[in-house]
């Protein structure tokens, strides 16, 4: 039973590490602030759920394991929050996307507000 | 014993006058006869203590510990007691004249001079009887302080300029130089007490007393020896009773008062001589002498002239001490008093000239003699006296430091007291031939005179002049100044004249000191 | 097995710095500030685990707290320049 | 049983003061509440004095937890005697800051005031009191940042850049100390200023308690404005409101110089650390510069209280020159100028206040004639200038005097003959004021008498008295000031 | 509420409504964090500045006016002396209960009760005032104005 | 001596030299404060790892355990920490009022406009 | 090794604090520096530390000083380095003294050293019999070191007194006369 | 009258159900069940529903029990879409190629709500490779990274299943207020903001 657990754990730990990871080279790699979110929403997303929950497999029905998950519900919470927060004041301040020449929308027609 | 007891009064009396004076400031004649009275009491109080001292009393007194091992005392012995006479003495005298002269002048803030006057008479007496060098030293820059509002009297530019070379270099020399000395004596000895026979013997390296010997004397700026003399010839904006204070009453005397008081009972007369270290200032004040004497013969400026001269009979007295011999401390002594009487007397009839004519220069002065015969008279009495001619006082300090270099076989003193005799006749002599027997020059006088009006006379000024017309008291066809000035400056001429045969009572009334040196 | 999940998230948190320091612009160094934040706060979980006193989970919550309001602060000043409301009519709204 | 308290109480009653000041916000509540406080402050350190004179050193554990485990006061000659020190300026100030902080505060503000000014006086008698090294810093923080409030409660804007600057290198001096403290916990395991003293000898030759030292002398010449780390003081004391200048000119540096002093020598005490490491001459060297650089600033001033506050820094090297003597005789001389410059400055600093208060401005130039116009006022003034240059039956006398015999003593008389030429300088700028105000004519023809409330003139003439009375009496001072640094020698030999 | 500031509000719609919800779970960690100091990480300190967090939290997203009316001046202003005389005051009585100063071994007759009655006050004290001054420091800033 | 046992407060001591060098020589007003804030972190930092052991745990009781590591450097630091947050708030409204006063916050000129004075 | 490489990561912050002009991105990476001090205080076992560090430094402080930025100004403006001289030498002095003091420290983790020996065991061995609370850090901070506590809390309460004599009553726009006494916190 | 009586039971509803969450993660935090420790937890929890209420939080938006039920089906069925998400956003930054086509788009959000919309924007956001920039009304500003995530957002699949997790699949849809109910103003201000 304790080696499944661990198997388990395991798994989780290593994919939301990865995740991260995936995550954390989107920040460098992607061309744009407004792509580079969405590298960063790995890191918040699988990311941190992951390893968590992870660590929630490793700690079973304690105390530590509520804490570990209130965490998570607070992540999911606010992380969206302050991406859209960041996005629309990104916007705002006259940062424009530098998007694909198929999208809808197209690049000068975002308003910029400032 | 009563007498120790009174000791501090004599010192609190003028500054309880100057609280007096301050207090009738608004009524001139309840200011001054508030003035005359403390001058009057104090006298008494002084010669009060003459008997004592001459009977070989010391009476003394002291404030508690300022710092352990150092205390406010006085002590009173002969040298002080010469100072305090003099200087309450003249007191009395300057007073009289200084009414004259201030009512007839003019002169605004009057009751300023006056209590600064106190004060300094105050801080005098506080030197002559200080009982340690630390006393001494605060009322010597007491002295310093309150003399200052005197020089810069008139609040003009000039007269603040003056007073700041007059503050900063008695300032200076006397924190810079004094002090340092003081202290480093204090370090070496452990103590600060004038003793007779001196601290010093024993504790004290030659060399470094000799060090210790110059910073005391250049530290002692009042006694005006080169190069530190400038402050003299500044302070002559002053009004005249002031200078008064400055070279006859007060200040320089005090400077010399305490070379004297260093060398006799910090130093020692015995010591001084064994390690040598005067020789050297003693020639500096020899060369003071001269070259003051010459500066004097240069200078137009009536006050000037006799600044100078200030400058170089301080440098007898310095000599005197330096010569490191009994007959020179007395000689010095001596002159204190002998130079107090004829300059105070030179002085009062250059205000005199002043105040009745506005003369300044010396150029201007032909003839004058005849318009102000008394005034001239008594100028020519003073300079006698400075000159050292018999039957004046002066003649007596003269021979005892003259005595003294012999003694000491410095020959060469002797004759630099005899040049600098004769340089005083030149630069005296020729101010009263002129004012005697050259014509006057064709002027008028009367329309350069500040004119003010005065609403009320009250009785004391009609005894001080006619303030409305010119500043000159009418008699017989001459025009003198008012009749107070002229009593003084003919009391202090007359001094001059009675010194002379009072000398004897000095000489015993200070031998006392040097044999208990010599013991 | 903590270890290797210490050690990404550290790869990770390096990656995240260089993007905070590079910028270019403010936003890039907020957004990766943020991430930094939400990386510190499983390092200090997993670390828990690995030092073997997992039960100080607080600080964890503490941080993601932070992280929260510290990144509305900054994205409310960058836009309005000022932590005060405007009203303006012109003002360019939400953030 | 209250005395048994009193080393607490000491403390405790001006910071629950301060609180309670906040709560009644009324200006004349705060005011009269922080001026009693401060007069039960005066009695109670007068009377740790006398228990101290009477019954040797005072420990009270704080908490019931013996030292090194807990915190502990201690009372003994020394810091008795600062505490004196501070709480009669206190006592002093508070009267006097009713009109001055009227006159130069927001009104809605002057709560504030008070709170600060007990905040202040509490966070220097915690210092005082203290025997634990970090407990020292905590109080130290406390005294801090109630300085900066006042300095910057100030009406001129410079008050706002000096307090800035104030509190940047203050708080880089703080910093300086916890890492002192820092290294020698390290070493030790101990922050009880007794207990390091006992174990500081056996790891004295480490680099780490080296480099401790010298963190906690910088960091303690920040705070006490030492020659070069000085710049931050001048404009704090010149652009503060009057008052604050009067009582952190009397006091804060004051307890800096005994933080110093405490560590120097009570700390270090064991291992001679001055001679040790040639500190000695490094700081008699600073401090020498420091009465130069200062009086020579001074002269320059046309503000009168930044000139007063350079002629300061000139008075804390002959302080800090006093203590490097390493002797008996120094350090007394450097703890008794403690005490009179506390008085002749405060003294001085409440004249400026009087000025300020009546004229609206400290600037030289509109001095002109005030010796008619206040004359009671520039009298202190002539009498608290004296004594700053040291003219004999004033304190400054009586400190220079033991001072210059303690340089005497070692035989550094080129330095006592610097002392002196130092003196004359103060000479100069303290005349200064005197030509203006007494023999020059005003532009504005204000010339009646218009003197400042007796409400200010009195705590004024009670420092100046003060310190002519001492000056007068120097042998209670000193004799103080003897114990004191014979206590605190005695740790070295 | 005027009618610009309701637009305003009803502009930052995600903000809004997320921070409503996460408010008062900030406000109850504070206050966690506060009662188990004694047990796990956290006391009064870290209590009163996760408390005064979320009312920040709170003024930066409604306004200083707003968050004014939700907590007015004077309470932010008496708490930050309330939190200090609870200190001093725990002191005062170990005083009068003829201890030394802060010797809580005084508040009861088993000392272990008493030093867990002395801890408990003295870091509620430190949590109240904390969470005042940084509220009210923070109010300071916002409320300084536009540039 | 051990050099990689000093290791650790190498890095720490070249960390609160930056944030000095930041004090001194940085010319804007907030950047001086923020300088004093890393200063001040570092020297925490250099508090913390004093009490550090090798081995132990953090200071907070539990039955098994029994290497801790040394409570009283947090204790300590947990004042410093409130002391420094209390100077920067300080400092900050004092930055923010000079501003209103000079209309800037960078040292020189504010130095200047005092000379001008 | 986690300690190191969260030092690198404050040594690349603090290259980036001196670097970069935009006041803005300064505060954030001084809020990071802060988080990352506080990781450090996690691994170091020093959790009430990195509590308070992670709540105070990154938290309040950032948020402050980015209130001072926009009261103030976002961008440091360029000017010469006429202190970075001597600013960098008066640190590199003090650097090399400390770096002198460290050589005769004990070594990190050094369970003999005499910071561990002197004072604390009685802290650790007997708190839960004196004052009887399990966070040793909480028994020292609130009981044996009690009246630190009360000092620090003096200071902060110093503090916000004092920030509301600084800055505050507000220079607020569009406030109406009776809103006033609400602006002075 | 009975409108107010109705605000009046769904804010002791929004209060009760507040309370009951605090308490429980007041539970979930401490785990201590010392009588002192539960106290405090009741004091605390008394004294936040008090300041909530103070801070006029505690309403429908904040505590959207009436959806309660509907989440029960949401979620899970929103961790999933992330999970996928995640998937095709690491693939993409891996592979570094043109799967890497940033795009910008408008999305009508059907739901009526405020907190409908909210939770649509924010669900959009928290699946990798979408961000909502902006909300205009209805109409969401949308960045998207890669084609997966656009068309995965065109299918319109996620709005759907808001929309109706807000019109309460087994909740009490009755009484899901429009936004900002209360506040009469409201209107006037939303088309103000729409032009
Ligand atoms: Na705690
Ligand atoms: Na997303």
């Amino acid at each position: 039973m304790e080696l499944v657990l661990d198997v388990v754990s395991w798994g989780f730990i290593l994919a939301g590490s990865g995740f991260c990871l995936i995550g954390g080279l989107g920040l460098i790699r992607l061309r744009d602030m407004y792509a580079r979110k969405h590298g960063a929403s790995l890191i918040d997303t699988l990311g941190i759920g992951l390893i968590l929950t992870g660590l929630m497999v490793q700690a079973g029905f304690t105390l530590v394991t509520a804490k570990l998950f209130l965490i998570l519900v607070f992540v999911f919470f606010t992380s969206p929050t302050t991406t859209h927060a960041l996005a629309r004041a990104a916007l705002n301040s006259g940062l424009v996307p530098d998007v694909d020449k198929d999208s809808p929308i197209k690049q000068g027609a975002v308003p910029s507000k400032k | 014993m009563i007498v120790d007891q009174m000791i501090p009064w004599a010192i609190a009396l003028p500054l309880l006058g100057a609280v007096g004076i301050w207090l009738a400031r608004n009524h001139a004649n309840v200011r001054e006869t508030i003035t005359l009275v403390t001058a009057v009491l104090l006298f008494i109080i002084v010669a009060a203590f003459f008997d004592d001292v001459a009977a070989g009393d010391r009476p003394a007194w002291s404030y508690g510990e300022m710092i352990p091992g150092l205390s406010i005392a006085f002590e009173l012995e002969p040298l002080g007691m010469i100072f305090a006479g003099i200087a309450s003495f003249l007191w009395i005298v300057t007073t009289v004249y200084a009414i004259g002269y201030m009512r007839g002048h003019h002169e605004k803030n009057q009751t300023r001079f006056y209590v600064c006057f106190a004060i300094a008479i105050s801080s005098a007496v506080g030197i002559a009887f200080a009982g340690n060098m630390l006393t001494l030293f605060i009322f010597y820059e007491i002295l310093t302080i309150s003399t200052f509002p005197l020089v810069t009297h008139s609040g003009t530019d000039a007269a603040k300029r003056a007073g700041r070379i007059y503050l900063g270099i008695l300032i200076s020399t006397s924190i810079g130089l004094q002090l340092v000395a003081i202290i480093w004596t204090y370090s070496l000895t452990g103590t600060l007490d004038f003793t007779p026979g001196g601290i010093m013997e024993g504790k004290v390296q030659p060399v470094l007393a000799g060090i210790l010997l110059a910073m005391y004397v250049f530290g002692i700026g009042k006694a005006a020896v080169m190069p530190f003399h400038r402050w003299l010839p500044a302070a002559m904006v002053a009004p005249t009773p002031v200078s008064a204070l400055l070279h006859a009453v007060a200040v320089v005397k005090a400077g010399v008062f305490t070379v004297l008081k260093v060398s006799v009972y910090l130093f020692g007369i015995d010591f001084l001589r064994d390690i040598g270290a005067g020789t050297w200032i003693a020639y500096m004040a020899a060369m003071t002498i001269l070259l003051a004497s010459i500066v004097a013969m240069s200078k137009d400026n009536l006050k000037a002239r006799l600044a100078y001269s200030t400058i170089s009979q301080l440098s007898y007295i310095v000599l005197g001490a330096m010569m490191a011999s009994g007959l020179g401390i007395i000689g010095g002594a001596m002159h204190i008093v002998m130079h107090a009487f004829g300059k105070i007397t030179l002085f009062f009839c250059a205000g005199a000239i002043m105040v009745a004519s506005h003369k300044t220069e010396i150029s201007q002065m032909r003839g004058l003699g005849r318009k102000m015969p008394i005034t001239f008279f008594c100028f020519l009495i003073g300079s006698l006296s400075i000159i050292g001619l018999p039957p004046f006082g002066g003649v007596w300090s003269k021979w005892y430091l003259a005595l003294a270099a012999a003694e000491t076989e410095q020959v060469l003193f002797v004759a630099v007291l005899m040049i600098s005799s004769l340089l005083n006749v030149a630069y005296l002599i020729p101010i009263v031939v002129r004012g005697f027997y050259n014509d006057p020059p064709i002027e008028n006088h009367d329309h350069d005179l500040p004119v003010s009006e005065s609403d009320h006379l009250e009785p004391l000024e009609h005894l001080a002049g006619d303030v409305s017309g010119p500043h000159q008291w009418k008699l017989a066809g001459c025009a003198e100044a008012p009749p107070l000035c002229l009593v003084a400056l003919a009391f202090t001429a007359m001094g001059c004249a009675g010194l002379f045969f009072y000398a004897d009572s000095i000489y015993q009334f200070v031998l006392p000191i040097i044999q208990g040196g010599a013991s | 097995m903590f270890i290797t999940a210490a050690a990404a998230v550290l790869v990770t948190m390096a990656l995240a710095l260089f993007r905070s320091l590079k910028g270019p612009t403010v936003f890039d160094r907020i957004l990766a500030i943020n991430s930094f934040g939400t990386l510190t706060v499983i390092l200090i979980s997993v670390h828990g685990f690995m030092a073997g006193r997992p039960e100080f989970l607080d600080l964890a919550l503490v941080y993601a707290l932070i992280n929260f309001i510290g990144t509305i602060a900054v994205t409310k000043f960058v836009t309005y320049g000022a932590l005060e409301n405007t009203t303006d009519e012109n003002e360019p709204g939400d953030i | 049983m209250i005395e048994a308290h009193l080393p607490i109480l000491q403390v405790i009653i001006p910071l629950l003061a301060a609180p309670i000041c906040v709560f009644l916000r009324h200006p004349v509540a705060t005011w009269a509440l922080t001026t009693v406080v401060s007069w039960i402050c005066l009695a109670i350190s007068i009377w740790l004095l006398q228990q101290v004179q009477a019954g040797g050193e005072i420990i009270y554990e704080i908490g019931g937890w013996a030292a090194p485990w807990g915190i502990e006061y201690r009372v003994d000659m020394l810091s008795a005697w600062v505490l004196v020190i501070v709480t009669s300026i206190g006592a002093v100030v508070m009267p006097y800051a009713k009109l001055s902080a009227e006159k130069e505060i927001d009104r809605d503000r002057l709560y504030i005031f008070y709170t600060m000014m007990l905040l202040c006086e509490t966070g220097l008698l915690g210092i005082t009191i203290t025997g634990d090294a970090f407990n020292l810093f905590v109080f130290l923080e406390i005294s801090s940042l109630a300085s900066y409030v006042l300095i910057s409660l100030s009406q001129d804007r410079r008050g706002l850049t000096a307090a800035y600057r104030y509190l940047i290198m203050g708080t880089v001096g703080a910093t300086f100390y916890i890492i002192g403290v820092g290294l020698m916990y390290m070493m030790t395991g101990s922050l009880n200023i007794a207990d390091l003293a006992k174990l500081i000898p056996d790891v004295a030759a480490t680099r780490t308690i080296q480099a401790a030292l010298a963190f906690l002398t910088v960091g303690l010449a920040l705070k006490l404005a030492l020659f070069p780390l000085h710049f931050w003081l001048p404009n704090a004391y010149a652009f503060a409101p009057s008052v604050v200048t009067v009582f952190l000119a009397a006091t804060a540096t004051k307890v800096a110089v005994y933080a110093f002093v405490r560590i120097i020598f009570t700390v270090f005490g064991g291992i001679n650390i001055l001679q040790s490491l040639q500190i000695q001459d490094l700081l008699a060297a600073l401090a020498i510069v420091a009465m130069f650089a200062g009086s020579a600033v001074a002269i320059y001033q046309t503000n009168i209280k930044r000139m007063l506050a350079y002629s300061s820094l000139a008075q804390i090297g002959y302080i800090i020159l006093g203590l490097s003597l390493n002797s008996v005789g120094g350090i007394s001389a450097g703890l008794v100028h403690l005490f009179n410059h506390a008085l002749m400055k405060g003294g001085l600093f409440m004249v400026m206040g009087c000025v300020v208060y009546k004229i609206g401005s400290a600037k030289l130039d509109d001095m002109a004639g005030l010796g008619k116009r206040m004359p009671v006022t520039m009298a202190a003034f002539v009498l608290g200038g004296l004594s700053l240059i040291g003219v004999p039956l004033t304190v400054g006398f009586v400190s220079k005097w033991a001072l210059l015999q303690a340089v005497l003593d070692k035989g550094w008389w080129p330095v006592a003959l610097l002392i002196v030429i130092s003196s004359l300088l103060a000479v100069v700028y303290v005349w200064r004021v005197v030509e203006v105000a007494y023999f020059k004519v005003p532009s504005t023809a204000a010339m009646e008498k218009d003197e400042a409330p007796f409400s200010m003139v009195l705590p004024t003439f009670i420092l100046i008295s003060a310190a002519i009375y001492f000056g007068l009496d120097g042998t209670t001072a000193l004799d103080i000031a003897g114990d004191a640094a014979a206590t605190l020698v005695r740790g070295l030999k | 509420m005027n009618l610009g500031e309701l637009r305003f509000m009803r502009r930052k719609v995600i903000l809004r409504v997320v921070s409503k919800f996460i408010i008062p779970f900030i406000l109850l960690f504070g206050l966690y964090v506060q009662w188990h100091g004694d047990f796990g990480p956290g006391g009064g300190f870290q209590a009163g500045v996760i408390f005064a967090s979320a009312i920040i939290l709170y003024a930066l997203i409604f306004g200083v006016e707003q968050t004014r009316k939700a907590i007015p001046a004077w309470v932010t202003r008496s708490g930050l002396s309330v939190g200090v005389l609870l200190y001093a005051g725990v002191g005062v009585a170990t005083l009068l209960l003829g201890e030394n100063f802060l010797n809580y071994n005084a508040l009861a007759n088993d000392p272990v009760n008493g030093q867990h009655l002395g801890i408990l006050l003295v870091e509620l004290g430190v949590g109240i005032t904390v969470c005042c001054a940084m509220v009210t420091i923070f109010i300071a800033f916002a409320g300084r104005g536009h540039r | 001596m051990e050099f990689s046992g000093l290791f650790v407060y190498w890095i720490i001591v070249a960390l609160m030299m930056s944030g000095l060098y930041i004090v001194i020589a940085q010319n804007n007003l907030v950047k001086k404060i923020v300088g004093l804030n890393v200063f001040q972190v570092s020297v925490f930092l250099l508090y913390i790892t004093m009490g550090k052991v090798t081995g132990g745990t953090a200071p907070i009781l539990a039955d098994n355990i029994t290497v801790y590591s040394n409570p009283l450097p947090h204790v300590l630091i947990l004042t410093a920490i409130v002391v420094g947050v209390a100077t920067t708030s300080l400092g900050l409204a004092l930055v923010v009022r000079i501003h209103e006063a000079y209309g800037t916050i960078e040292d020189d000129e504010i130095l200047e406009q005092d000379d001008d004075a | 090794m986690i300690v190191f490489t969260l030092l690198g990561f404050m040594c690349a912050t603090v290259v980036g604090i001196i670097r970069i002009r935009d006041l803005f991105s300064v505060v954030m990476l001084t809020g990071m520096f802060s988080l990352l001090g506080a990781a450090i205080y996690v691994v170091m076992d020093a959790v009430d530390v990195a509590f308070t560090e992670a709540a105070v430094g990154a938290g309040v402080s950032t948020v402050l000083m980015l209130g001072t930025l926009a009261l103030t100004s976002r961008e440091e403006k360029t000017t010469g380095s006429s202190r970075a001289v001597s600013g960098g030498l008066i640190a590199l002095v003090t650097g090399v003294i400390l770096i002198y003091g460290t050589l005769d420290m004990p070594s990190y983790g050094d369970p003999q050293s005499p910071i561990h020996n002197h004072v604390v065991p009685r802290y650790i061995n007997q708190s839960p019999n004196e004052v009887g609370l399990p966070n040793v850090v909480t028994s020292v901070l609130a009981s044996y070191r009690g009246y630190d506590t009360l000092g620090e809390t003096f200071v902060i309460f110093t503090a916000a007194i004092g920030v509301i004599a600084i800055i505050g009553r507000g220079r607020r726009r569009r406030k109406k006369p009776e809103d006033q006494t609400e602006a002075d916190t | 009258m009975r409108v107010i009586g109705l605000i009046g039971v769904w804010y002791m509803l929004h209060t009760f159900s507040l309370a009951v969450l605090l308490s429980g993660v007041w539970w979930l935090l401490s785990g201590y069940t010392l009588v002192l420790i539960i106290g405090l937890g009741i004091g605390s929890v008394i004294l936040v529903l008090y300041i909530c209420h103070r801070m006029d939080a505690i309403d429908h938006e904040t505590h959207p029990v009436h959806l309660a039920a509907g989440c029960i089906t949401y979620y899970p069925w929103l961790l999933w879409e992330i999970v996928l998400a995640n998937w095709d956003v690491a693939k993409a930054i891996l592979k570094n190629d043109d799967t890497v086509r940033p795009r910008l788009m408008h999305v009508k959000a059907s739901q009526v709500s405020e907190v409908g919309r909210v939770t649509y924007a924010n669900s959009i956001t928290l699946t990798p490779g979408t961000v909502t920039l902006d909300i205009e009304g209805a109409d969401l500003l949308i960045h998207s990274l890669t084609q997966g995530s656009k068309e995965g957002l065109e299918t319109g699949e996620m709005d759907r299943r808001v929309t109706a997790l807000e019109l309460g699949k087994g909740g009490p849809s009755a009484f899901s207020q429009p936004a900002l109910h209360d506040h009469p103003e409201d209107t006037s201000v939303k088309r103000d903001s729409e032009t």
